[in-house]
């Protein structure tokens, strides 16, 4: 084991860990300020990843036409997302907890449906551009250089939502209206609007999750359930609603995913959730949550 | 009280009927009622802690799962016929119900769903890859019940019993100060804890109940087809009986069976005619939870309620 | 006429709150609404916000009948809410308090605009705690910031739930002066009080509700010489 | 030992939120068979006793000494069998039980019979239950929904869900909040007849003085966590400091 | 009311479904077949593929007048990933719809799951996806038939391929399930038995369906073996290949493992050198060898444009050896038919093929050899392709017989 091994491994954790966490963040932005578990977060993902690439196709399917599926793309799902939420999450907040569930995992099974009826049994492939998909030799480890990037666009969401959050005026109208909804409506804040825009910016951010993971692997049926568990682990983990305890938990899981291979073999298939169950019963809330009542 | 002499009428009326079909109709058709049966009390058992109790859990299915593997293990290992295999299972089920429950009673509400799903995750983990003790991901199959128990007529007859059984059980455990004490639970928890009331042991025993149940019904499956396999404890299996539940209202003792019952015609009706069956399912849930939250049955008996004692 | 509110009936689930109450708030002129607590003092100021809406009766603001108009329409409209409890948003500092709130105000209105900066200057005591969060305020700062974060909104109409209350002699005595400055700046004032001291030194007119009802209605002054509305605030 | 009979003895009791003392050295002591009413404006401290009482919160230093017994810092449960029963400032039931239900199994909880699953629950102690209701007047309403009984008929539910629980001493938080005039008639004559026919010791926090006075044998005003003054309403009508306090003062 | 129209509209709704169905069960005068596969989930491509295959042969069959005058519908049914769904759409379409054979397949829980129905009922059941050897030996009976190498045979046949090659020193990775952790103990065995010791460097798991394996790349890397023994497969293996692929791993390493079309099909150009693979079927493999292999190549890529896959092999061998055993036996009972299976010889896209008396095992090859990029198709083939014959790999009939008698 050189150094370069060591390097090249921590590499491949942070960008599973990466991976997780795009995933991962809109899922928890979306709990924190709505407090609903979104089921379809994954099936919105699976979508965007088919949508990129019948936008690629459109484009006549040139490894650079990825820039234009990786703009349009999150941004219709994003649309998708604010129809739900305006027909379809809107009349549930004021029942019960379980069917808000039970809307957003029927959507699953509706999203999922559509996706074989329209885009049929065939994996469909998303080729990157030339200039992701080289490599890159640093310190003596070769690198992908998509692996690089996407580490790069991880802490980048991260940066990019906590300055979203906590620098900007629409940001703290969103941790207010989060805090406390009816104070915020006193002081002028349509929170409708607000609801919708973060479940449409959730889902915008699944989009982006789908899309950037596409290259990486082919689109097809079954992407969707494999990825939600896993985002949820790590939403668990950090703390539903956190977005800074998602990140940490996903770079725990992704790092320690990557040693425990090295280290403990099988234990790959049950890591999160053993990590997850050991968090909860020690602190049910979550690493960075606040217990709800 | 004239009225409420017709509830108790109408079940007893209800299981001449059915023993009559019994009777009459090809075993194709007693196997989906049978099938019906098992996923009735699996979803009943839910009700018991999710619609009486105010517990959601997402990781029931480890319950009915590991009743199934139990019963199944016993079966294959022990040379046990079948009714002391369900008994055993049960009993086993129920301590495995009661360390679950010890452990996601620490948190409450979202969080209580969410440690059920995680723990039933990690014994479907478990159970996916103990290829010696469990037949890791193939499961267990063509285990051999008593030729009595394999006609199908005798089965049901069987199935029949147990699951009445369990929901005469049900019944009287909700119709009891437990049961309403649970009730109560779920309306308004402070309050109870202002009248006295061991509030955790209270619901650990109601989540012990449940499990038990929800065991029952796993052994009862093997039974009906000799098998069971690692996709029993997965939480897709947890979310089947909690859409039975919601098809058929909650909060109504007979929603579950109803769901089940609905589930089971719908993902063979349905299932006849396209392979999208699960897009027309998702649809039918929205449908549901937008217009109808008190699920079929609900709704029915809301209409009924003139002519019936309340039955709660 | 700034309010004028008629006939209201306003219930919390099943609970009839208020019964048929009416008043009216004029420009420029600080109105109190007196009564011990649990008589629906907090339960009309949320009627008029929107915050839980009239059964019946009409709320006509600024010529505009505004009942049953959601809380953000009525803020946008120049209602502005300060809570007996605050509400100040702990995880945001003062001045992120103060920004998420900051509105033009309405075209019709003829009081001027108030920026951030203004709002330091008319609370002095808030500019040293600009970057200190909510949840680190004492109880005599968090009134002034929810005050400065209703005004900083524009609004016309300024809704107070009890805002002595908990507060020291001094910060009292301060705050009587603050508000009276608002109501020559221009602002209406409707207030809702227990103490009726501090009350009566700071309104022209006032209300004494008990049971959800206006029990007496006047000027402060005969009010204020009124036995029978000492007994009924009182003992 | 105390005064044998004294049933609540309550010694420097305090507890604190943060920097808020909402209850700052309460002193307090209940005699058997009392009625007694707690006054005092908003944020006096009035229902965070009864929090500390009923051992919703532990206090952080004093004894609260019941019927000879500390009890400071028990679990709530457990104060609750022990003979302390109270009612809620907001309505407190189980809706979706009825009437009947909701007193029923109060009864039940309080003689730890809520582990019995083989009972039938409607027909256990139906004579006892069926007096309380009598008692409170909720009689003809016995199979409605309490979700659906109107307001004041859900405060006395309350009243009667605390009777089953056959105290020695019952805390009512604003038994007569957001009732008519005679619907508060209604309730104030309950609690007399209560203390009166039953001998049960009662406190209860009320704001409208006139209910206090008319029916209370003793008040105690609280003001800042603190007990202000406590004696006959006709002294405490007389004392101008209480006034003082209730007018506001700058 | 509204809520009242609606709900009535929904019940009318479910209830014409039902009236619906149950009318078109009435309908055919037809011989039906059914399908029971896994359309949902990640095992769908396979499945179409199988699927398509089996509609092609009954295409064919009618056209030129069906089986012993009549002619052939296929019912399909989703049965999911979920066993017990298999076995109830096999008994009903057994018991309801009168179907004279159950085809198709899935994970191997599943396909025990309808087997034992099949064996209940005694109806055959042809299994063209799913191939684990529990199919037709440990849990084998008189009913069943597999129309590919089962997974104990393919084990041999990559046993018998790795010992030609020059590797001693492994890495492995396949997802931590029973069939995977058999394969590689079988393999270690056999390959130890023929005197050749292999050193593993590193064995990873992953859980069944993984998609993202930036982890296990460098790993492997690090481990630097001289092969990479892959035993992922489905777009798991879509999603290891590529990242794999970017992250350089097949540079440094050869790699072998359960490589077949369909992911060569979906990655296309993207698929890297030095892969070694195997098929159940390999389109251009018996195109070239047979006649009928050619032409159904063609006419699978005419009716639905896309290249046959291992499963389509499969599939419609399945139906053509059905369609011989009725015409052997001369009638449509079940029993018959089944006994007609045993030991039939039919010719198909593969050749000359039987089915072995003993287990129902079609004596089909298993092919390997290195995967290499084909401009005509678009995607890599085998090229060369080493054809493994079913009588070097499979379990002799008195060993099988073993198995049987240990039940």
């Amino acid at each position: 084991m050189e150094f370069s091994d060591i390097l090249d491994i921590i590499v491949g954790g942070l960008t599973s860990g990466m991976l997780l966490f795009m995933v991962a963040a809109g899922l928890t932005l979306v709990f924190g300020v709505l407090r609903i578990i979104n089921f379809s977060h994954g099936a919105i993902y699976m979508l965007a990843a088919y949508i990129s690439y019948s936008v690629m196709a459109l484009f006549g399917n040139a490894p650079n036409t990825y820039w234009m599926a990786l703009l349009i793309a999150p941004i219709a799902v994003a649309v998708l997302g604010a129809l739900i939420e305006v027909f379809l999450l809107r009349p549930m907040y004021n029942r019960e907890h379980l069917m808000q569930l039970l809307v957003t995992y029927a959507l699953v099974l509706v999203i999922v449906d559509a996706t074989k009826f329209l885009w049929g049994p065939d994996p469909k492939m998303v080729l990157l551009p030339d200039i992701l998909s080289g490599r890159i030799a640093i310190l003596g480890a070769t690198f992908s250089v998509y692996s690089l990037v996407l580490i790069l666009i991880g802490f980048l969401t991260m940066a990019g939502l906590w300055l979203f959050l906590n620098k900007t005026k629409l940001g703290h109208i969103i941790r207010a209206g989060a805090f406390d909804p009816e104070m915020t409506e006193a002081l002028g804040i349509n929170l409708k609007f607000i609801y919708t825009f973060i479940f449409s910016l959730g889902a915008w951010m699944a989009g982006l999750a789908g899309v950037l993971i596409a290259p990486l692997t082919t689109v097809s049926q079954g992407m969707d359930s494999s990825v939600l568990l896993d985002a949820f682990a790590v939403v668990v983990i950090g703390g539903m609603g956190s977005i800074g305890g998602a990140f940490l938990a996903s770079i725990l899981v992704g790092l320690g995913n990557s040693f425990g291979l090295l280290w403990i073999a099988g234990i790959a298939i049950a890591f999160t959730f053993i990590v997850m169950a050991v968090v909860l019963v020690v602190r049910p809330w979550g690493l960075f949550g606040r217990p709800i009542k | 009280m004239k009225s409420n002499r017709i509830g108790t009428f109408l079940p007893l009326l209800f299981l001449v009927f059915l023993f009559l079909l019994g009777q009459i109709l090809p075993n194709f058709y007693l196997r989906i009622i049978i099938e019906m049966a098992i996923l009735g009390l699996f979803a009943q058992s839910l009700n018991l802690i999710m619609g009486y109790g105010g517990m959601i859990s997402f990781g029931h299915a480890a319950f009915y799962g590991f009743g199934a593997y139990a019963v199944a293990i016993l079966l294959r290992d022990t040379g046990m016929s079948l009714v002391p295999a369900i008994l055993t299972g049960t009993v086993l089920t129920g301590v495995f119900g009661f360390i679950v429950g010890a452990i996601c009673l620490r948190a409450a509400k979202l969080y209580f769903a969410i440690l059920t799903m995680a723990i039933s995750q990690l014994l479907f983990v478990l159970v996916y890859q103990w290829y010696a003790f469990t037949g890791g991901d193939n499961g267990i199959h063509g285990l051999t019940v008593s030729p009595w128990m394999t006609d199908p007529q005798h089965y049901y007859y069987f199935v029949l019993a147990v699951v009445g059984l369990c929901f005469f059980a049900i019944r009287v455990i909700l119709n009891s100060p437990f049961g309403y004490t649970l009730r109560a639970l779920r309306d308004n928890q402070e309050r109870t804890v202002f009248l006295g009331a061991y509030v955790w042991w209270q619901k650990l025993i109601a989540f012990v109940f449940a499990a038990m149940f929800a065991g029952i019904a796993g052994g009862l499956y093997v039974g009906y087809d000799h098998m069971a396999y690692p996709l029993l404890v997965n939480w897709s299996k947890s979310a089947e009986p909690i859409l039975m539940v919601i098809l058929g209202g909650i909060n109504t003792f007979w929603g579950a069976l109803v769901g089940a019952v609905l589930f089971v015609i719908m993902e063979m009706v349905i299932g006849k005619i396209t392979t999208y069956w699960l897009f027309f399912l998702g649809a039918t849930i929205l449908i549901l939870v937008m217009f109808f939250p008190k699920g079929i049955w609900g709704y029915v008996e809301e209409k009924l309620a003139p002519f019936l004692a309340r039955e709660r | 006429m700034m309010l004028k509110a008629n006939k209201l009936n306003t219930y919390y689930g099943l609970s009839h709150i208020l019964f048929d109450l009416s008043f009216e708030v004029n420009e420029k002129e600080i109105v109190c609404v007196l009564g011990r607590n649990g008589v629906g003092k907090t339960t009309l100021l949320r009627t008029i916000m929107g915050l839980t809406p009239p059964h019946t009766g009409s709320i006509n603001f600024k010529g505009e009948e505004v009942a049953g108009k959601r809380p953000y329409q009525l803020a946008r409209r120049g209602i502005g809410y300060v809570p007996a409890d605050r509400r100040i948003f702990p995880d945001l500092t003062v001045r992120q308090n103060l920004e998420i709130a900051q509105k033009p105000g309405t075209s019709g209105s003829n009081s001027e605009q108030w920026t951030i900066r203004e709002v330091f200057e008319f609370f002095p005591m808030l500019v040293k705690l600009e970057n200190r969060f909510g949840n680190q305020l004492s109880g005599g700062e968090q009134q002034i910031l929810s005050i400065a974060r209703a005004i900083v909104g524009n609004s016309d109409l300024l809704l107070l739930d009890e805002p002595s209350e908990g507060l020291s002699p001094l910060i009292v005595g301060d705050l009587r002066e603050r508000l009276l400055a608002l109501k020559n700046k221009g602002l209406s004032i409707l207030i809702c009080e227990q103490n009726t001291t501090f009350a009566f030194k700071l309104s022209s007119r006032g209300y004494i509700i008990d049971k959800g009802r206006i029990l007496y209605q006047g000027m402060v002054d005969e009010l204020n010489s009124d036995e029978k509305v000492k007994d009924c605030l009182a003992i | 030992m105390a005064d044998n009979n004294n049933l609540l003895e309550i010694k420097d009791l305090k507890l604190s939120f943060g920097n808020v003392h909402a209850v700052d050295g309460v002193n307090l002591t209940v005699k058997k068979g009392d009625l007694t009413a707690v006054i005092g404006p908003n944020g006096a401290g009035k229902t965070t006793l009864f929090n500390v009482i009923t051992g919703y919160y532990s206090p952080d230093q004093g004894t609260i000494s019941f019927n000879g017994q500390e009890i400071g810092g028990s679990p709530s449960h457990k104060i609750a069998r022990s003979g302390i029963a109270r009612s809620f400032q907001i309505t407190n039931i189980f809706p979706t039980l009825t009437t009947f239900e909701n007193v029923q199994i109060a009864y039940l909880i309080i003689r730890g019979k809520s582990f019995n699953t083989v009972s039938g629950f409607r027909k256990l102690n139906r004579g006892s239950v069926e007096e309380i209701l009598e008692t409170v007047g909720l009689k003809e309403k016995a199979n409605t929904l309490a979700g659906l009984l109107s307001h004041g008929d859900q405060r006395t539910l309350e009243i009667g869900i605390t009777l089953a629980c056959k105290p020695k001493l019952l805390l009512l938080d604003e038994p007569t909040s957001g009732m008519s005039s005679w619907e508060t008639n209604l309730v104030t004559d309950l609690i007399e007849k209560i203390s009166r026919e039953m001998g049960i010791t009662i406190m209860f926090v009320e704001h409208d003085m006139k209910v206090a006075f008319s029916v209370a044998r003793n008040v105690v005003v609280m003001h800042q966590g603190q007990v202000f003054a406590h004696g006959t309403p006709e002294n405490i009508r007389s004392n101008q400091e209480v006034r003082k306090i209730y007018l506001g003062e700058e | 009311m509204r809520k009242n129209t609606i709900f009535t509209l929904t019940i009318l709704l479910v209830f014409g479904l039902l009236t619906l169905c149950s009318g078109l069960a009435l309908a055919g005068e037809t011989v039906k077949i059914g399908f029971v596969g896994a359309f949902t989930g990640p095992a769908f491509k396979m499945t179409k593929d199988a699927e398509q295959a089996a509609v092609l042969a009954i295409e064919e069959i009618n056209a030129t007048g069906g089986i012993l005058g009549n002619k052939i519908e296929m019912d399909s049914r989703d049965g999911g990933n979920r066993p017990e769904l298999h076995a109830r759409l096999a008994r009903e379409m057994i018991e309801q719809e009168k179907v004279k054979a159950i085809f198709g397949g899935g994970a191997s829980s599943c396909v025990l799951g309808a087997s034992a129905v099949a064996k209940e009922l005694k109806v055959p059941y042809l299994v063209s996806v799913g191939n684990s050897s529990s199919i037709v030996w440990k849990k084998g009976h008189h009913y069943v038939c597999l129309f590919e190498s089962n997974s104990s045979m393919e084990a041999n046949a990559w046993v018998a391929w790795a010992a030609k090659q020059p590797w001693r020193t492994y890495s492995w990775i396949g997802p931590d399930y029973e069939w995977s952790r058999m394969t590689l103990k079988a393999f270690k065995q056999k390959l130890a038995a023929r005197g050749i010791n292999l050193k593993f460097k590193k064995e990873l798991w992953h859980k069944l369906g993984e998609t993202t394996f930036t982890s296990y790349v460098p790993v492997l890397k690090a481990s630097r073996p001289e092969v990479l023994f892959i035993g992922t497969w489905g777009s798991s293996l879509n999603a290891f290949i590529l990242q794999a692929g970017q992250a350089g791993l097949f540079d440094k390493m050869k790699a072998f493992g359960m490589i077949a079309e369909d992911t060569c099909i979906a990655l296309g150009k993207k698929f890297p050198q030095g892969l070694h693979g195997f098929s159940r079927g390999a389109f251009n493999y018996y195109s070239a060898k047979e006649a009928a292999g050619k032409e159904f190549t063609d006419k699978y890529y005419k009716k639905f444009n896309m290249y046959p896959g291992g499963f389509s092999f499969c599939a419609y061998d399945s139906v053509i050896a059905w369609a011989a055993a009725v015409k052997k036996a001369g009638s449509f009972d079940s029993t018959k038919v089944a006994d007609a299976l045993r030991g039939l010889k039919f010719s198909g896209p593969r050749g000359d093929q039987y089915i072995r008396a003993v287990d129902g095992q079609l004596n089909c090859a298993t092919t390997m050899g290195p995967l290499v990029y084909n401009e005509k198709y678009g995607f890599a083939v085998l090229d060369p392709a080493t054809a493994i014959a079913a009588e070097n790999v499979w379990l002799s009939v008195d060993e099988v017989k073993a198995i049987y008698s240990k039940q």
